[in-house]
């Protein structure tokens, strides 16, 4: 079976949804509390991705930060190999595109903290970054976990961006998805329903426990 | 409108091909429109399964149609080898390869770090480039070095952006505007697998004589015409 | 050093009036302000600048010797470094925390078993002790006030302001806290500034009374003494006093001003240039009730009228009694039983001179 | 240009968009109260069609749906043609494959409304119905609004589903997304970028006015 | 029609205490009742449960014939379909609408005008005219529970459920609106329930007063009568009576009991079968002081003292007195002062035997 392929794809999902965690919450955070009236045209640029198809703005990364653009250049120097066909291109490419669903939730959620608990938290000295932690992160944790769980699966399903970007190199940027997607294309019927099935298996286990786990930490005044 | 239309569904390698026909083929059947869908032919085979209306299918390889005309999708008789593929190697401008001069086993020189070519599991030219690599007797060397298009348009993508370094394309991608800046090594013709154009009618085909007559055309003088001009060789 | 509050601040509510309050305030032996005024006054407006949960528009607030906000020098110490204590009036308690956790929120860089003793502490203070593993939630609307007084005093703050600290509390529960509340404000000796409604609040906790009305503060003093000499009409009504009756000054007799209110003629004490139109304040306990029959004449600042209504207050009978101006009366329910008094009965109104405050109009 | 496929994505995207909003509002407002417990299976089972790739979900909704199985008769009995390659069938797996998309921020955003303000609703005789439209609604809007959002431009986005069901039929069934993706296939770069710079071009307005929109309607205390 | 409400409710809290209460008041002449106890008592549990929006574990709701509750039977009608107007203790104004829509939220069905019309009228009524246009979050504490008492009343409910309306104003606006309330509750005949922690206001609120302590509904009994004559110590506490002394019954005497309380002995009247260990209620207002001087001998019910503590509380003063137990004692300002009440001075309180109610311990 395709075990490289599964935990290339569970490490690249996670890897994701960590960094779309560690830098679109903060981004999010930021969203939900500015009062620039620019905020709309950041909002506007971070769902853009979005709208095109996956292999194609793989294409235009592909453009942008291949071995002749200047970007592609700086992405050599600092990361030591070039953007297209390594894992840090595509870890690079999924956060790029898997951006909204994390960001767009967390928004949502973060904007809908009353902001009188953030002020007690600040009145009683705790700084803007524990109040964050402490209050604004607990609070908005059902559109977060939603966030999260978005960019999860959805890296997990995605193989346009990871295709083009990754070059379907197996062990190295062959994911799950991208081998369930050529066993169809090859007309490998029963390699792609094998491999289907453990994908949505994992994936199942894995959303029910999530969903599970949140069902415990719904805060109380919510239970009253 | 007023009139019948066929649809055909064509693989993506076919395209220039293809539209060349369709307008020889509608100037001589006026109230016909031939609209052609292009795609890979795994997906093709997919829908034509679930039902696709299309009348035609135009495939890459003879697999496909094949396996078509097994499912009981289509007549034997209405299938039919249309072109033989021709597989190039394509290198951007500025590159030190020279495959005409040093040959194919170039390819696995040092100064090479990425070889395009269409995924042999799902593509035709990408099983005919992988044949092509193991008879020059570096297949072993150079499968790290390989990245895998979905299609031959991935794999060309790959080298226009510079993402790789050669690229294994049918002589007819290889033609292309976009690739025109770069040096085309034209494979001889035993040097790979030899890779069959089929053709099929379908026989969901809601304008059966019309497919038969557009397949028939393509095999024709005036298709074959095409063919050799967009870099077709003929069976 | 400067033990001093020093604030004099302007925010303007864009949908909403404008709030411009100063105030100076010594803190060595009066360290706790109570803040008196009508619904609406600016009181929270003003413990949430003073907090530096919101910016005023303009103005200064320095806390002894520090600047924490100075709009003209673009100074504004952020809350987490002011070191305040504020209750909330709607307490915003922390719902996803226990109520250990939201007493313990402040105490973050305190080492637990310190943290968990203070806790404890205050938890037995405030009658909460047994509830420190429920949630917000579940607890009543006195139970969380008290949570939230308790989550505001924890820290330690260098001051505090408490908004309103007891007033979803019931009798006993509010009298013990104010107890314990002055005790520990006497122990600790932080100074603070309390928000009530609550006259006997007041005078148990306050040592200093700032009564806001309309946005500003109209007057600072000694609790017992704004009670009972209010500087103008409106404060006199939002310290309760009863009977604030529009009076003419007739003339002045031995350093007492004759007033005419109401067709009845009133001596007053004369607090000098206020004018002949007044309001004559008169608090419905200083004036004293007596029957008909033990004085015939009806001589100065005693009112002959008729008992319009009798209202009973626990240890006390509120009368309203038409005599000229009515006034509103309050009596023992021992001295008004003996009496008899009930709506149709003829009185005599005693008001004592030094009991009329006289304010300019 | 590709005006008929940019209005089919357009139509292709509203009408998913107002399909998701219409019947995931209410499976949203329904998982955000229910207490039974199996819930998370059924948080589980939406965000499912998330983790296979596009092509392979449009594949097995082609098996499952097709002329051939039982689902693909009822569906040609009661839409009267055959699900695949017809403008319902996208839709209908358009809106399958963006469900997540929009429920999943439709109940973190739904399940952090105060349960007080939807009691003093019921005590002032107003409807479960009502009381949906008039309080919970407005209040959950931030991630009401993040999962229009995404839902939608998401729908403008896809290929993979679109091209497996709709089998990329001008006019009918091939939309901008996949034109571009054909544009960039047959290496008509030229032509793809046009089309591209035309998607991202209408998608950042419609984007920026959704999010302009919401600015204007945040809840006064949280401005206070 | 039958006009009562019959209750009989348990509620069990998973992680809080039981509250098990139930009444049976009729609703004709004495619609208003007062809701009194302590804070965490079980009140807002007993509102929230009559309005529907939590369904007891056990027990039956029955308002004028109809039953909204029934555990047994599996009835319970939902909140929507029982009328009542109920204000939330924390007010749960909707923070996106207006005042005016949220005054006007339950009037859904009500045409445009006749909505504005009854929306102004009570924004009149309750001083929030200048508000209407305003969101919640722009208005201070006491404007906010305004509204919510108007959002409560507009429907023009069946029964109205009132979690302390009051408790965040000012006394002055607490008096108009007590008036207000009280006018209009008469006006529309329409049954109430109110909470409130204010002697003052159970008395000019209510027709009939319940204490609930310790989740129990314990008495039951017109206002004042209640507060003279609680029924047993845990009452008598709740209601504000400041002596509750642990006491014996030595023996009976012409009908009086004598009792022996910290030394002391004290008359009073006999309930019938309170035992022999009892507690003597006596609330501080009917205990009077006297000057030594002036009866030298300690008769009966004469208590000799020495002062311990004073504190002023505005109209009256309340003072501690050792006399074998410590009695708290209140008196008027002015009989303090004439008397010199202060810490040291040596005084007789004196207790009337009916001012003393015996309560079984
Ligand atoms: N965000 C706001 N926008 C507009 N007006 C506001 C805002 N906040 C407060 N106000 C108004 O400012 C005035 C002062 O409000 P504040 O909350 O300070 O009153 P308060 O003295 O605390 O009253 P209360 O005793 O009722 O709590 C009130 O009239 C109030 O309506
Ligand atoms: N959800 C809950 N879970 C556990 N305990 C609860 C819950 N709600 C209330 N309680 C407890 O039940 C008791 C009664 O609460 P309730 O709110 O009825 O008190 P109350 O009489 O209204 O008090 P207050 O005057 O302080 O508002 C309290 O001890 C409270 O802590
Ligand atoms: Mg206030
Ligand atoms: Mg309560």
């Amino acid at each position: 079976m395709d075990t490289g392929a599964l935990l290339l794809s569970v490490e690249l999902a996670t890897l994701t949804t960590l960094l779309l965690v560690g830098l679109g919450l903060p981004l999010a955070w930021w969203l939900a509390n500015t009062r620039w009236k620019g905020r709309f045209l950041v909002e506007a640029v971070v769902a853009l991705p979005l709208v095109l198809p996956p292999t194609v703005l793989g294409f235009y990364l592909l453009v942008g930060l291949g071995p002749r653009s200047p970007a592609g250049r700086a992405f050599e120097a600092v990361v030591g190999h070039p953007f297209p066909f390594s894992f840090a291109g595509l870890l690079l490419a999924s956060v790029l595109y898997s951006a909204p669903f994390a960001v767009q939730p967390f928004v949502g959620a973060l904007a809908g903290v009353d902001r009188r608990l953030l002020e007690a938290s600040h009145a009683l000295g705790v700084s803007r970054l524990g109040t964050f932690f402490r209050v604004a992160l607990p609070l908005a944790w059902p559109g977060v976990l939603a966030g999260t769980v978005l960019a999860f699966a959805h890296t997990l399903g995605e193989f346009g961006v990871v295709l083009m970007v990754g070059g379907n190199i197996p062990g190295r940027t062959r994911t799950l998805s991208v081998a369930i997607f050529d066993h169809v294309e090859a007309l490998e019927y029963a390699a792609a329903h094998r491999t289907a099935a453990l994908l949505l298996g994992v994936s199942f286990v894995v959303l029910a426990l999530v969903h599970a786990l949140r069902r415990g930490s719904l805060p109380a005044w919510n239970g009253r | 409108g007023g009139g019948t239309s066929l649809t055909v569904a064509a693989a993506a390698s076919l395209k220039p091909a293809v539209e060349e026909w369709r307008r020889d083929f509608e100037a001589a059947h006026p109230r016909v429109s031939v609209s052609v869908v292009f795609g890979a032919s795994g997906t093709f085979f997919a829908q034509i399964q679930a039902g696709a209306p299309f009348d035609l299918f135009l495939s890459a390889d003879r697999e496909y149609p094949d396996r078509i005309v097994a499912a009981g999708l289509g007549a034997a008789a209405d299938e039919k080898v249309f072109a033989i593929g021709r597989l190039v190697v394509w290198t951007p401008s500025g590159s030190p390869l020279d495959i005409g001069r040093d040959g194919l086993a170039s390819v696995a020189g040092p100064g090479v770090r990425r070889i395009a070519i269409a995924n042999p599991a799902v593509a035709p030219f990408g099983r005919a480039a992988e044949g092509a690599l193991r008879s020059a007797g570096i297949l072993d060397a150079v499968r790290e070095r390989l990245v895998l298009g979905t299609s031959v348009g991935q794999a060309a993508q790959f080298a226009t952006t510079g993402a790789a370094d050669v690229a294994f394309l049918p002589w007819s991608l290889a033609l292309e505007k976009e690739l025109a800046g770069g040096r085309v090594f034209v494979l001889p013709e035993n040097a790979h697998p030899r890779i069959e154009l089929a053709g099929v009618v379908l026989s969901a085909a809601r304008e059966a004589p019309l497919a038969r007559a557009f397949l028939a055309h393509a095999a024709g003088p005036g298709g074959r015409a095409a063919l050799t001009g967009h870099g077709f060789g003929l069976p | 050093m400067e033990r001093t509050l020093n604030f004099d601040l302007v925010r303007r509510f864009p949908r909403g009036p404008v709030v411009s309050a100063r105030g100076a305030w010594p803190l060595d032996g009066e360290r706790v302000t109570v803040l008196f005024g009508p619904s609406g006054s600016g009181k929270t407006t003003v413990l949430r600048a003073l907090a530096g949960l919101d910016r005023p528009d303009e103005g200064r607030i320095v806390f002894e010797g520090e600047t924490w906000f100075d709009a003209g020098r673009g100074i504004h110490v952020p809350p987490q470094r002011r070191h305040v204590g504020l209750l909330f009036q709607d307490y915003a308690l922390f719902p996803h925390l226990s109520v250990r956790a939201n007493v313990g929120y402040g105490l973050h860089s305190v080492p637990k078993a310190e943290r968990d003793g203070r806790i404890d502490e205050l938890a037995g203070r405030f009658g909460i002790a047994d509830l420190l593993g429920r949630k917000p939630g579940e607890l009543s609307g006195g139970q969380r006030q008290r949570v939230a007084l308790a989550r505001a005093i924890a820290p330690g703050p260098r001051l505090l302001l408490l908004d309103e600290p007891l007033s979803a509390l019931d009798g006993p529960t509010r009298e013990s806290l104010r107890g314990e509340l002055r005790e520990l404000l006497v122990r600790t000796g932080v100074p603070a500034v309390v928000v009530t409604h609550d006259r006997l609040e007041a005078l148990a906790l306050g040592d200093r009374m700032a009564v806001l009305v309309g946005g500003s503060i109209r007057q600072v003093g000694p609790v017992p003494q704004v009670f009972t000499n209010p500087v103008d009409a409106e404060v006199a009504r939002a310290v309760g006093t009863e009977n604030v009756l529009p009076a003419k000054v007739t003339r002045s007799e031995m350093g007492l001003l004759v007033l005419e209110a109401g067709g009845a003629e009133i001596l007053a004490v004369d607090p000098g240039s206020a004018g002949d139109e007044v309001y004559a304040c008169i608090r419905a306990e200083d004036v004293v009730l007596e029957s008909l029959e033990r004085h015939g004449s009806s001589a100065r600042n005693r009112l002959e009228g008729t008992v319009v209504s009798r209202q009973e207050e626990g240890a006390l009978v509120r009368v309203r009694v038409a005599c000229g101006p009515t006034l509103v009366v309050l009596v023992t329910r021992e001295s008004a039983d003996r009496m008899g008094l009930a709506p149709g009965l003829r009185v005599v109104a005693v008001v004592k001179a030094p009991g009329v405050r006289v304010v300019a109009r």
